[in-house]
């Protein structure tokens, strides 16, 4: 399926969020989507990279992946990939958010960096049915304000009564006058959530999920209420080409999104 | 040739004197009468350790992997073993106060067969350059004049589309698993040039012009460097003669500016690490 | 109706053999280079059926290509024409010849892989289009250890026909699948001129079968019991052997890439100016860079956890996931291997060392 | 749909075992900044006429040029490669052109030796100043590489015959 890049955001120095339309009409209405789920973007020339779609379907006749130069082929997508050009997509692949489950729960965003992304979909999903849910509390970290990705849409959300909105960087800066610290910290000694009744939905950098969790765990959630995505390299998205094994689970099938109970069952390889 | 109990004495000792955190040397590979690598922690161990003229792998190769970095090491090098530590050491790889070599005077590997191998009888060095230790008789040959590989010496004779219907099939038969790369102890670059993940460079497929390019690079790269330990041959699970890449280069290296002996000196860094003025010019236009 | 086991001698095999290779397409071990693998054969003398020295790569590649093209394209100025590749020599009915035990086998097991969730149409054709001829071993080999493992060696029937060479030169020809009957039945029949027991029966031949087998199994220097190591496997995911056993692994990808149950791929794209090919090519977990990510985390940047993943993907996981071990005892690994790390030692290794502790 | 790669060429460049009529070859010229380059510009600008089958790229110095620049281009689609460098002694850097043309003449060699003729990797020394001799060598190049025709790597028919 090819797409057409409709417009590109440059969110962060090296994040740009890719909006993007099929180049067929009608493949939007069959392109149907769970937040949670990813897409096989395919630059041709450079190659594939496995990227979660950003957006929710709620939101129709588009979507959004967020893409942070890590790589060879990201790296080519922010030199060339602009407005009007035509990129492969497969997709989409994975599991996706237990959306019956957190139905009727507080629900507790914590993103980091690019781990925002994955939230995204999942927020709006959530801000567009907003009746079936209590609480709803975003915590989101960032190295520096300016790794901050959807800022615009980060102050609509603070502008919506609705929402709880917590941000956080790592280090101090002049300009940025709310809390610093990373999120962990932030989050026992700022968010301090409600246990009860509370679906915590978290992604991030390998690291941060890490401390993250255990700082939940120590807050007294229970695991099964921890909500993750992993990241794991992937070529094929199909189960085939074996890459994203851990233990005998396909984190391209049977993942990316894990409750904690989940990956405890895994063999600790992360 | 045999020095298994003093191998095995001088590992023990080094142990037990603390000398070492490693050894690597060679043992019985449990099903035949050949010989793997083994890399040895602690002094229980060390009655594992042989060497015998079944030795073959070039132990220089376990230098660049995680099990030996920061490490001391002792371990066991022939001759031809000996020249890549020099290398090795030439270019900054490994640190020799880091090191215990066991050198060995040595008189020639056999392969599978019992046959002795090609490299060995034309070998030049059978004394271990670098060494801590020497074990056995310093045959000290001397530099003997410069033989043309009797199988480069056919080929050579043959008119180019043979030699390019025979290389064909070499490429052909290559199944690109890398085995020649990882088995030699001079391609130690973290990431391979053949690796390179950009699409126009980037040789991913396995395909027979795909075989051409990594071997024909990989040999370019060890021009003037190899040692010719054969070590790539013998990881070749499809027996491809790689020697061949690695011989004509030797010898054009010999005829055109007299250097055939890599490693021999220590911080002597190759042919293509130097020039004269007097090399030929007469291809060039 | 079934067709009934045939008996012939050598000359009888020949004439088998010539009239498979007149009938299809034939793949059957050739020898280069001092050692054997599967390619296409037209004459009898270009080949050896019957070596009993193990090839190289299994019959893998013929089902499941060292390299193939996923997709071409086009980039022009008007936009990106994306084809697929057009040539297809998958509709080819193929036989192969000379296929051990073991190479039949790994089949059985990639189907698992291949045939959940999303259907490799490819290799479901190549698969429907493969006649698999394979001839019994008469002697186990050194890293052979087919019959340690969760299958039935003797009455297996991933080949089509199966070829057993019996006591006083006889040879029996026995279709094991449907497919395998129609192409008996289908074939050129001059060959059975040479039966040589018409009166036989069938009890009697199979009796005879089974002798060779109870030699064949006598000869086996490796044994174990795949049970008892799918156990303790599965209970020693951190221990410190793995470390020892993949001591002196040197990394390359040999292992993987001559196994015959092996299938991890990796996704390259190639391309000139502005035209470009993206293919499917083996991988392995042994590579250091196989799960490199692109922000520079790895989950398996050390040898002993690429060796434990490789050894507990073998006989744990797959095993989790599709029931059967993902390995066949063809030892083919074992013989590539630069260093002769054999996956039965460090299996049974890994799974003694780690219940002493 | 995905076929057995056997040859990857194929697929990129059409297969034409023989030279077609209007074959023109493609060769890959591989230029040190400082001569070749500048001699290159010369030529232009002095008008001289050359080939257009030569396709340049600029390097900072013929030591540069690794050996597999030549083979990866072979590869693909040249059918023939140049590479050019200050003379002897000329060198921005000094040596530069000394170290490449050790490596030249092996790479030449090996080249040679399984199985490519001897004219498809060409080496030139042209200056600054040598504009004639530019184009005079390029004409040269596409004359061998012409009289060789197409080159299609590990195609049985038609390896150098």
């Amino acid at each position: 399926m090819l797409c057409k890049v409709d417009k590109v955001i440059q969110e962060t120095p090296d994040i740009r969020t890719y909006r993007l339309k099929f180049r067929e009409e009608g493949m939007m209405e069959k392109f149907t989507y769970l937040p949670g789920q990813f897409v096989e973007f395919s630059l041709l020339g450079s190659g594939e990279c496995t990227f979660c779609i950003a957006s929710s379907a709620t939101r129709l006749g588009y979507f959004d992946c967020s893409i942070k130069k890590a790589g060879v082929v990201t790296a080519d997508m922010h030199l060339s990939l602009e407005e009007g050009d035509e990129v492969g997509i497969r997709g989409p692949f994975g599991n996706w958010f237990p959306l019956e489950e957190l139905k009727g729960k507080n629900l507790l965003f914590i993103g980091g960096g690019i781990g925002l992304a994955p939230l995204r979909s999942l927020i709006q999903y959530c801000i567009d049915n907003r009746n079936d849910y209590k609480d709803f509390t975003i915590l989101y970290g960032a190295r520096t304000s300016d790794g901050m990705c959807y800022k615009d849409e980060i102050r609509e959300w603070q502008d919506n009564k609705s929402l709880k909105v917590v941000l956080t960087i790592d280090q101090p800066e002049e300009t940025w006058t709310t809390n610093v610290g990373v999120v962990p910290k932030i989050l026992e000694e700022v968010v301090m959530p409600v246990i009860e009744n509370t679906k915590v939905i978290t992604c991030g950098p390998p690291i941060m999920i890490k401390y993250t969790i255990q700082s939940l765990v120590k807050l007294g959630f229970a695991d099964k209420d921890i909500i993750t995505t992993l990241e794991m390299k992937m070529q094929c998205g199909l189960g085939k080409c074996g890459r994203c094994n851990i233990g005998s689970t396909y984190v391209c099938k049977d993942g990316p999104v894990f409750t904690n109970e989940q990956l405890k069952s895994l063999p600790d390889e992360f | 040739m045999n020095y298994t109990k003093q191998i095995q004495e001088i590992a023990a000792k080094l142990f037990a004197e603390g000398k070492i955190d490693v050894f690597v040397g060679y043992r019985m590979n449990g099903f035949d009468d050949n010989q793997v690598p083994v890399l040895i922690t602690g002094p229980q161990e060390v009655s594992r350790l042989v060497f015998t003229d079944k030795s073959v792998f070039n132990l220089v190769n376990y230098l660049k992997t995680d099990h030996t970095r920061r490490k001391r090491v002792g371990l066991v090098v022939k001759g031809c073993d000996s020249r890549s530590l020099n290398l090795m050491l030439t270019e900054s790889q490994v640190k020799r106060e880091n090191l215990y070599v066991v050198g060995i005077c040595c008189e020639g590997v056999v392969d599978d067969a019992g046959r002795k191998m090609q490299n060995c009888t034309e070998c030049m060095v059978p004394d271990a350059v670098v060494s801590d230790e020497l074990l056995g008789t310093p045959s000290n040959i001397g530099l003997q004049p410069y033989a043309v590989n009797p199988d480069i010496a056919v080929l050579a004779e043959k008119p180019l589309p043979e030699r390019a219907a025979y290389f064909e099939e070499v490429f052909e038969n290559c199944i690109r698993c890398n085995a020649c790369r990882h088995s030699c102890p001079l391609c130690y670059c973290a990431k391979c040039c053949i690796d390179q993940e950009t699409a126009t460079l980037y040789n991913g497929a396995n395909t027979t012009s795909g075989a051409f390019h990594a071997l024909m690079t990989w040999s370019l790269h060890l021009a003037g460097r190899c040692v010719d330990c054969r070590n790539c041959e013998k990881a070749c699970p499809s027996h491809l003669p790689l020697h061949l890449l690695h011989k004509q280069n030797e010898s054009v290296i010999y005829e055109n500016f007299q250097e055939h002996l890599a490693g021999v000196i220590p911080g002597d860094r190759g042919a293509f690490y130097k020039y004269s003025m007097q090399d030929p010019d007469d291809f060039i236009m | 109706m079934s067709v009934e086991t045939f008996v012939t001698d050598k000359a009888g095999l020949h004439k088998f053999y010539e009239a498979v290779m007149a009938s299809r397409e034939t793949y059957a071990p050739v020898e280069k280079f001092g050692k054997f693998d599967f390619k296409r054969v037209t004459r009898l003398t270009e080949c050896d059926p019957e070596s009993p020295i193990a090839t190289t790569q299994s019959i893998k590649p013929l089902f499941f290509p060292r390299s193939a093209k996923v997709m071409k394209y086009l980039a022009t100025s008007a936009g990106t024409e994306v084809s697929e590749v057009d040539e297809d020599p998958l509709a080819v009915k193929r036989v192969i010849l000379g296929a051990k035990h073991c190479d039949a086998r790994s089949l059985q097991v990639l189907d698992k892989v291949y045939n959940w969730d999303y259907i490799d149409t490819d290799y479901q054709k190549r698969r429907e289009n493969t006649v698999i001829i394979s001839t019994r071993c008469d002697q186990a080999g050194t890293h052979c250890f087919c019959t340690s493992l969760d299958y039935d060696v003797e009455n297996l029937d991933a080949m089509d026909v199966v070829i057993v060479n019996g006591a006083d030169g006889k040879i029996y020809i026995k279709a094991r699948t449907p497919k395998g009957e129609n192409f008996l039945t289908e074939l050129n029949t001059e060959y059975r001129i040479l039966n040589i027991e018409s009166q036989m029966s069938e009890e009697d031949k199979y009796g005879e079968m089974k002798k060779q087998y109870e030699s064949f199994t006598g000869s086996f220097r490796l044994k174990m019991d795949y049970k008892e190591v799918n156990a303790k496997l599965s209970k020693i995911f951190d221990t410190p052997e793995f470390e020892n056993v993949s001591g002196n692994c040197v990394s390359c990808n040999t292992c993987a890439f001559v196994c015959p149950t092996c299938h991890c791929f990796k996704i390259s794209d190639e391309k000139v100016k502005d035209t470009g090919v993206r293919y499917k090519s083996y991988d392995s977990c042994n590579n250091g860079y196989f799960t490199l990510m692109a922000g520079g985390h790895n989950p398996r940047p050390v040898k002993y956890r690429r060796w434990r993943q490789r050894a507990m993907h073998k006989f744990v996981y797959y095993k989790e996931r599709f029931g059967e071990n993902l390995c066949v005892g063809c030892g083919k690994c074992t013989i590539a291997c630069p260093v002769n790390i054999s996956i039965f030692e460090v299996v049974n290794q890994v799974s003694s060392a780690a219940m002493q502790e | 749909m995905e076929t057995e790669v056997k040859d990857q060429l194929v697929s990129i460049e059409k297969p034409q075992l023989i030279a077609p009529p209007n074959w023109e070859p493609v060769i890959m010229g591989i230029l040190c900044n400082w001569c070749s380059y500048a001699g290159s510009d010369l030529t232009g600008t002095s008008r001289i006429q050359y080939p257009p089958n030569i396709r340049i790229i600029r390097v900072p110095c013929s030591s540069r040029v690794d050996p597999w620049f030549l083979i990866k281009s072979l590869q693909t689609t040249a059918d023939g490669v140049l590479v050019s460098g200050c003379h002897p002694g000329d060198c921005h850097y000094i040596s530069g052109n000394y170290y490449a043309r050790r490596r030249f003449l092996v790479t030449k060699k090996l080249l040679n030796f399984v199985g490519f003729h001897e004219d498809r990797i060409q080496f030139s020394w042209v200056s600054a100043a040598e504009g004639p001799k530019f184009a005079k060598v390029v004409n040269k190049v596409t004359e061998d590489i012409k009289k060789l025709g197409p080159l299609h790597l590990y195609k049985k028919e038609n390896f150098e015959k």
